[in-house]
């Protein structure tokens, strides 16, 4: 039996949410988000199912009034069904779970208890709470939208916090409650590669984004995609891969939001089409941005590396040649919306047109701490190991070697992050300084329009910025172009339309004269009587 | 020098001689790398452009020499003016000219960028490039061979080591309002960008 | 002791990388017809660039594109062993694995690109969306060989892929992921039909474009490090690595040699036919190398 | 400001542009949404220069006006001033005519064939044909004293004599080349690489390339069989035998094609023109002094098939001894215009510079 009390597991995922939340207290809804916090609360350090229950929707309805104050009608709706369903998703599976169990608590759940097909079902319905919380593709649209549309801030710990409930969840339920269950192991093997095709179409629909916040909302469903597909393998190193990465993926969202969240407030545009050429008026947004979206891509140097090595060694170790294959795609095609992202903004031509505001100050702090972490985590990958390992072995699998914080260890091999980090400074440093004593004068360029351009002189008119057009050729090839069409939209589209014909047709009942109410009733009344006898 | 005869030879080894008195050693290194590594910018700018394909190609082969053709003015060394120039396309040079880093050096090819040649009474083409840019080696003819451009480089390597401060840059450079003046002469109110005053000499 | 083996490290890649890039010169010049430049023109060339009396800048990113694009050259020597064997040249190799150096790969080129986007060039930020479209399919088959040579080995570790391969080397085991990384490594040298980042004939200088003197310079000296440096992650994962210099020569002056062949006779791919084809063919070849594995 | 669209210039310096002249373009990506062509680089003002000067000073400088193939402006200067003027040409001079421009024509194939394979970062076949090209030009030094530039065709017939063995050398020559397009059809024609690229680009199709004027490849790559040396003959096309090679797909790569059976054609015209050259005759008619050559107060217009198109010249003479109007129409004004600008909306950039080679567009002869 189980005796799953406030545990590390918990502490990570509170922390986490801490870490985000306070920073971007605001005012204005400061109860929401101590709603939606002491939610969070109530989510993490449940103890029986019902408590767990509470908490999930909680943190739906405390966020979803949040939201309430930017987002669009048509995004709330979204928002709340797509909700509304995973939550009746989690319902059912806990009511089926209570049907065999007789009890809510945590410790009172056995299931070797459960027979198969009850088992399969209650991972199906759990699958689909999870898969709406992270935005598995074609569950994802109330994610995007709801994303772009919060407030700069809130869009911080909708992507940083609230997607992790969800890798929250799989994980109590099926490594701690469940594990004894006999799942049927197709299921996982299927959302193994739902997770990495959600992230790669992801990775494809980043890319082709114009909004810096749905571009993000994209990278947001890509790297849960991963935490989902490694989650699958139901392995400890796989687990401790997955909550590195849970770590490394707030710290970047947080970084990443807020930085964007100080763009829009300064230039009050988001679209990378109108804006551009930021980098000399906010070199400081710059480099954070940087440090963001090179732990994003997963380059050595900084922390978001950590959790892809171990995720790819996991893998490695599983022997999944073709999953490993596909999350080193979806990797690597996350370059380009990197780079977009910070091409986008910072770099290229500015708009002719743009009057500049001034940042808030206090945007600055959560954006120091994540990149500080970050670097700090490249210096010393193995740092959260130890309490990663210690989470390990409290769900009862091996810990991961920790003995120097320096070098971070798996079974197909280590990398040493300070000689990473050493030999990459020594390296700049010199280069940098063979440069500046090199014989020719650096010269600068003063007027940004003096640039090579076949011998023509570009107009201030003439727009040089290539944000838009970026990505835009994926739509010409033949792999790519129909996964960025908008099928789930049309789907979910359809599926309204189908509902609101259905309730008109219901509605028309309210509508009825007295006499054909009272015939219909007159009808009804004898097909019971028929049907009684 | 005496005057009348002088062997070709003689006179070669006389400016090899001028040249290593006065350069110090690293400046003649300098030099030297300088006169045999030459970007030239891909820009025909006149008819004088049927002829590079052969030279930079397998029957003469002028990358023997360090030549080599690149495709935008910041990578440039040598600018060739192939012919005729028209106000239009002059414009454009000067542009490209103006964007290549130092040392940069133009050869002027064909009779065109010296008198006008056979465009002598157009009312469209500029009869002396040398007015508005200024050309460190013309190479007449009309077309010059491609054994007349080499000629030209081979030349133009010996005035890049003799480092002297008549090369057309330093020229372009003191003398920038005389050259700026003929442009505007030239271009009236259409006039390109100084986009030079913006370089501030900033060594970052 | 360290220090000296890496700054032999280091010289070898650079000597070697410049000859390299003569010889590149002066082959394709065989295939044209003609004699072609000496051999040391490239590092003549990039020793002008560096005595250049004046480099354009367009500010401190742009200044500083180059030397991060070098530092991941730098890197990449670094921590790929020269040698299958012994104490020297191994480099910072037991510091990293396989995994770090394929990502390292990546790491110069995108803090490059950094500062081409700041000097405004629309040419050179076409020129960095096409490299980085471009690498989404291009990483492909090379993953899926190394994915291969690595659960081959049982380790991401280069000294220990190299001594699975005592016996047989990769290339001829697995001749299919081979020749899924080949077309890949095809690329990554930026020979054709995979050539489009910078082709002169579409986006001017594609990144290139606004690079002057010392940085050009620079860029040169990098790119002939990292090409040694391709050249070398290819011997080691295919060919066993070597057991001393000589074998090192002479295999990756075999490799470099029939990437310039076959990177002469071919006419370039667009951005968007490269993609599809390498996710097409050297992608297949690679998923039934793996199956077979 | 909406900033998706952007706009960058394709030339004039640039290495992806055939001469001097830009196309100015319009991205969304790199796919085009709009081009503009722009000329005026190159404008020296010819047809007010030949106003103002004598038959013979014209003559030395109508060659110029397209750099890349010579020959044909000046046989249509020969052509227009005979005309007007009434004079024959012996057979034997129209002879060595046809074959100066069939060596001019099978040149500036060799020429487009390095451009069309730079144009696709295929260096190795312009090496290697510019270098061929360079044979036909030693020929032509020997025939004319000139390597690009002839001066050679002159009202009335031709200016020099064949130089002793000529013919053998251009025989041997033919033999050469007849190999070397073998190994271009291996190493160019039927790469796959190329075909990959040039197949179903740039398609031009339908019955209005007719009604708009284009001519050469552009036509012939789309199955229509026209040719002036077939349709209108001059010279003696009309004795020697010939093909018109046509494709029907209306691409880069038929228009290659077209161009590559093209080659084969001249070497065969060439070869006639060796075996059925007469031995003896005069190449010059007897012309009146310089001062006293004047035109009739006429016009004509001749034209001639060059390598890329037909090259006419309107010509018309006022009694002096000056021309009084020359009007020159090439093919490329038409191809760079009307034809370049809707061909290349919703290409890639990649295909700009394949697409200007295959139309053959030549700028100084847009521009005079």
């Amino acid at each position: 039996m189980f005796h799953f009390e406030a545990t590390l597991l918990a502490h990570l995922f509170f922390g986490l949410s801490l870490l985000v939340i306070l920073p971007l207290l605001r005012r204005r809804d400061l109860v929401l988000h101590l709603l939606l916090l002491l939610s969070l609360g109530i989510l993490f350090y449940a103890s029986s199912l019902a408590t767990l229950f509470i908490g999930w929707e909680m943190m739906g309805w405390s966020s979803y009034f949040i939201l309430a104050s930017s987002a669009r009608v048509a995004t709330l709706q979204r928002y709340i069904l797509f909700n509304l369903g995973g939550a009746f998703a989690l319902l059912g599976a806990i009511a089926l779970l209570y049907g065999f169990m007789g009890s809510l608590e945590y410790r009172d759940i056995d299931a070797s208890l459960l027979p198969p097909w009850a088992m399969n079902a209650i991972a199906l319905l759990l699958f689909v709470a999870v898969f709406v919380k992270s935005g598995i593709i074609g569950l994802h649209d109330w994610v995007v939208d709801s994303y772009s549309e919060a407030t700069p801030l809130f869009s911080a710990i909708l992507s940083a916090i609230l997607s992790k409930a969800g890798i929250y969840l799989f994980i109590v339920m099926f490594m701690v409650l469940l594990k004894e269950g006999a799942t049927e192991p197709l299921l996982f093997e299927i959302m193994a590669w739902l997770g990495v095709i959600t992230s790669i179409v992801a990775t494809f629909k980043a890319i082709s984004q114009d909004e810096m916040r749905r571009l993000l909302a994209y990278s947001s469903i890509a790297q849960i995609g991963y935490i989902i597909t490694i989650l699958a393998l139901m392995q400890g190193f796989a687990l401790e891969a997955a909550l590195y990465h849970t770590l490394i993926h707030t710290l970047i969202k947080l970084l990443l939001f807020m930085n964007i969240a100080s763009i829009i407030a300064i230039t009050q545009k988001e679209r990378f089409s109108e804006l551009g050429g930021m980098i000399y008026h906010a070199p400081v947004l710059f480099l954070l941005l940087v440090i963001g979206i090179i732990a994003l891509a997963g380059m050595p140097l900084l922390g978001g590396f950590n959790s892809k090595f171990l995720i790819y060694t996991a893998l490695l170790e599983e022997k999944r040649a073709l999953l490993l294959g596909a999350v080193m795609f979806s990797s690597a095609s996350a370059f380009l919306y990197c780079y977009k992202l910070v091409y986008g903004i910072y770099l290229g031509q500015r708009p002719q047109e743009a009057s500049l505001h001034v940042s808030p100050k206090s945007y600055y702090l959560p954006q120091l701490l994540s990149a500080a972490l970050l670097v700090l985590l490249a210096l010393l990958p193995s740092l959260p190991v130890g309490y990663l390992s210690v989470i390990g072995v409290e769900l009862g699998f091996a810990p991961l070697d920790d003995s120097n914080l320096f070098i971070l260890q798996s079974a197909f091999g280590s990398f040493h992050g300070g000689a990473l980090m050493g030999a990459f400074g020594v390296a700049f440093v010199a280069l940098l300084g063979l440069l500046q004593l090199a014989h020719s004068k650096a010269k600068k360029v003063k007027d940004p329009l003096d640039i090579s351009y076949c011998g023509e002189v570009p107009r201030s008119e003439t727009n040089l910025h290539f944000g838009y057009g970026m990505g835009y050729e994926l739509h010409r090839i033949s792999f790519i172009a129909p996964l960025l069409r908008h099928h789930s939209r049309v789907l979910w589209d359809r599926l309204s339309l189908i509902a609101s014909d259905f309730s008109a047709l219901l509605s028309s009942l309210y509508s009825l004269s007295a006499q054909h109410v009272t015939l219909l009733a007159l009808l009804l009344f004898t097909l019971l009587l028929l049907g009684g006898q | 020098m005496d005057e009348g005869f002088i062997p070709y030879q003689q006179s070669l080894e006389d400016e090899e001689q001028s040249i290593k008195s006065t350069q110090s050693v690293i400046e003649q290194a300098i030099a030297w790398f300088r006169a045999h590594s030459m970007f030239v910018l891909a820009y025909g700018t006149g008819c004088g452009a049927i002829e590079m394909p052969p030279t930079f190609t397998s029957r003469y082969d002028i990358e023997r020499l360090g030549v080599v053709g690149v495709a935008t003015p910041r990578q440039a060394d040598i600018l060739i003016v192939s012919g005729y120039c028209s106000p239009k396309t002059l414009k454009r040079v000067i542009r490209s000219y103006e964007q290549m880093s130092e040392p940069k050096y133009i050869i002027g090819l064909g009779s065109c960028t010296i008198n006008g040649g056979m465009y002598w009474d157009s009312y469209n083409t500029i009869k002396k490039l040398d007015d508005f840019l200024p050309v460190d080696m013309y190479v007449n003819g009309c077309m010059p061979r491609p054994e007349a451009l080499i000629e030209g480089f081979v030349k133009l390597q010996e005035k890049i080591r003799a480092n002297s401060s008549e090369a057309g840059y330093i020229q372009y450079r003191t003398r920038y309002a005389h050259y700026r003046a003929n442009q505007e002469r030239l271009f009236g109110t259409q006039v390109q960008p100084r986009y030079e005053e913006n370089f501030a000499g900033m060594n970052l | 002791m360290l220090l000296l083996d890496l700054l032999l490290m280091l010289l070898i890649a650079y000597g070697f990388g410049f000859l390299y890039y003569g010889l590149y010169r002066n082959l394709s010049a065989r295939v044209h017809g003609r004699f072609g430049p000496s051999l040391a023109q490239s590092f003549s060339d990039s020793i002008k660039l560096f005595v250049k009396e004046e480099s354009t800048t367009f500010g401190w990113m742009f200044y500083l594109g180059p030397v991060i694009m070098a530092s991941g050259a730098v890197l990449n020597v670094l921590f790929i062993p020269f040698l299958n064997q012994g104490e020297s040249l191994q480099g910072l190799s037991s510091y990293g694995n396989l995994i770090v150096v394929l990502y390292l790969m990546v790491l110069g080129p995108l803090g490059n690109a950094l500062g081409v986007g700041s000097s405004g060039n629309p040419f050179g930020v076409m020129g960095v969306t096409r490299g980085l479209t471009r690498l989404l399919a291009l990483e492909l088959p090379f993953y899926l060989a190394a994915i291969g040579v690595m659960i081959d080995a049982g380790s991401a570790d280069f000294g220990i892929i190299m001594q699975a391969q005592s016996t047989q080397s990769n290339m001829f085991a697995h001749p299919l992921l081979f020749a899924a990384a080949f077309i890949s490594f095809l690329g990554f040298m930026g020979k054709s039909p995979f050539d489009v980042v910078g082709a002169p004939q579409e986006v001017y200088s594609g990144p290139a474009t606004e690079f002057s003197g010392k940085f050009l310079a620079l860029l040169m000296s990098q790119s002939a490090m990292f090409s040694f440096a391709k050249l070398l992650l290819m011997v080691n994962l295919f060919w066993g690595g070597a057991d001393h210099l000589g074998e090192l020569v002479a295999k990756t002056f075999v490799l470099f040699v029939a990437a310039t062949f076959i990177g002469s006779v071919y006419a370039r791919f667009s951005t968007v036919q490269s993609v599809e084809f390498l996710i097409r063919i050297p992608t297949l070849l690679g998923i039934v190398g793996l199956a077979l594995l | 400001m909406e900033r998706k669209v952007i706009t960058i210039y394709h030339g004039p310096q640039h290495p992806g542009i055939t001469g001097n002249m830009s196309v100015e373009l319009d991205l969304m990506g790199e796919t085009i949404t709009r081009a503009r062509t722009h000329v005026g680089y190159l404008h020296r003002g010819f047809e007010k220069l030949i106003e103002r000067r004598t038959i013979i000073q014209a003559f030395t400088i109508v060659c110029r006006i397209c750099v890349p193939e010579p020959d044909p402006n000046e046989a249509n200067f020969a052509l227009a001033v005979e005309r007007l003027a009434g004079i024959e040409v012996s057979e034997r001079a129209s002879y060595i005519r046809v074959m100066v421009l069939e060596m001019a024509r099978l040149g500036a194939q060799l020429l487009w064939m390095a451009g069309q394979s730079g144009s696709v970062g295929l260096g190795t076949v312009g090496q290697w044909s510019i270098y061929d090209r360079d044979l036909i030009l030693d020929l032509f030094e020997q025939l004319t004293g000139g390597r690009v530039y002839h001066m050679y065709i002159y009202p009335g017939g031709v200016r020099r004599e064949l130089p002793d063995g000529f013919l053998e050398r251009l025989s041997a020559l033919l033999d050469y080349l007849q190999k070397r397009l073998d190994a271009y059809d291996r190493l160019f024609f039927d790469n796959a690489s190329f075909q990959k690229r040039a197949i179903g680009v740039g398609v031009v199709r339908g019955e209005e390339v007719l009604r708009r004027g284009f001519s050469g490849q552009v036509l012939r790559g789309c199955g229509f069989a026209r040719d002036l040396r077939r349709d209108n003959p001059y010279l003696l096309y009309d004795q020697l035998e010939f093909d018109i090679p046509t494709q029907s797909a209306g691409d880069v790569y038929a228009r290659a094609l077209v161009r590559r059976a093209e080659m084969r054609e001249s070497i065969r015209i060439l070869r006639q023109v060796i075996a059925q050259m007469p031995e003896e005759g005069a190449i010059m008619q007897k012309l009146p002094k310089h001062r006293k050559f004047t035109l009739p107060k006429e016009d004509t217009y001749v034209a001639v098939e060059s390598a890329r198109g037909e090259f006419g010249y309107y010509m018309a003479g006022d009694g002096s001894e000056m021309i009084r109007r020359m009007q020159v129409k090439g093919p490329s004004l038409i191809h760079a215009f009307s034809l370049l600008e809707p061909l290349l909306v919703g290409e890639e950039l990649s295909n700009v510079a394949l697409i200007m080679n295959s139309l053959g567009i030549c700028p100084p002869e847009i521009e005079r």
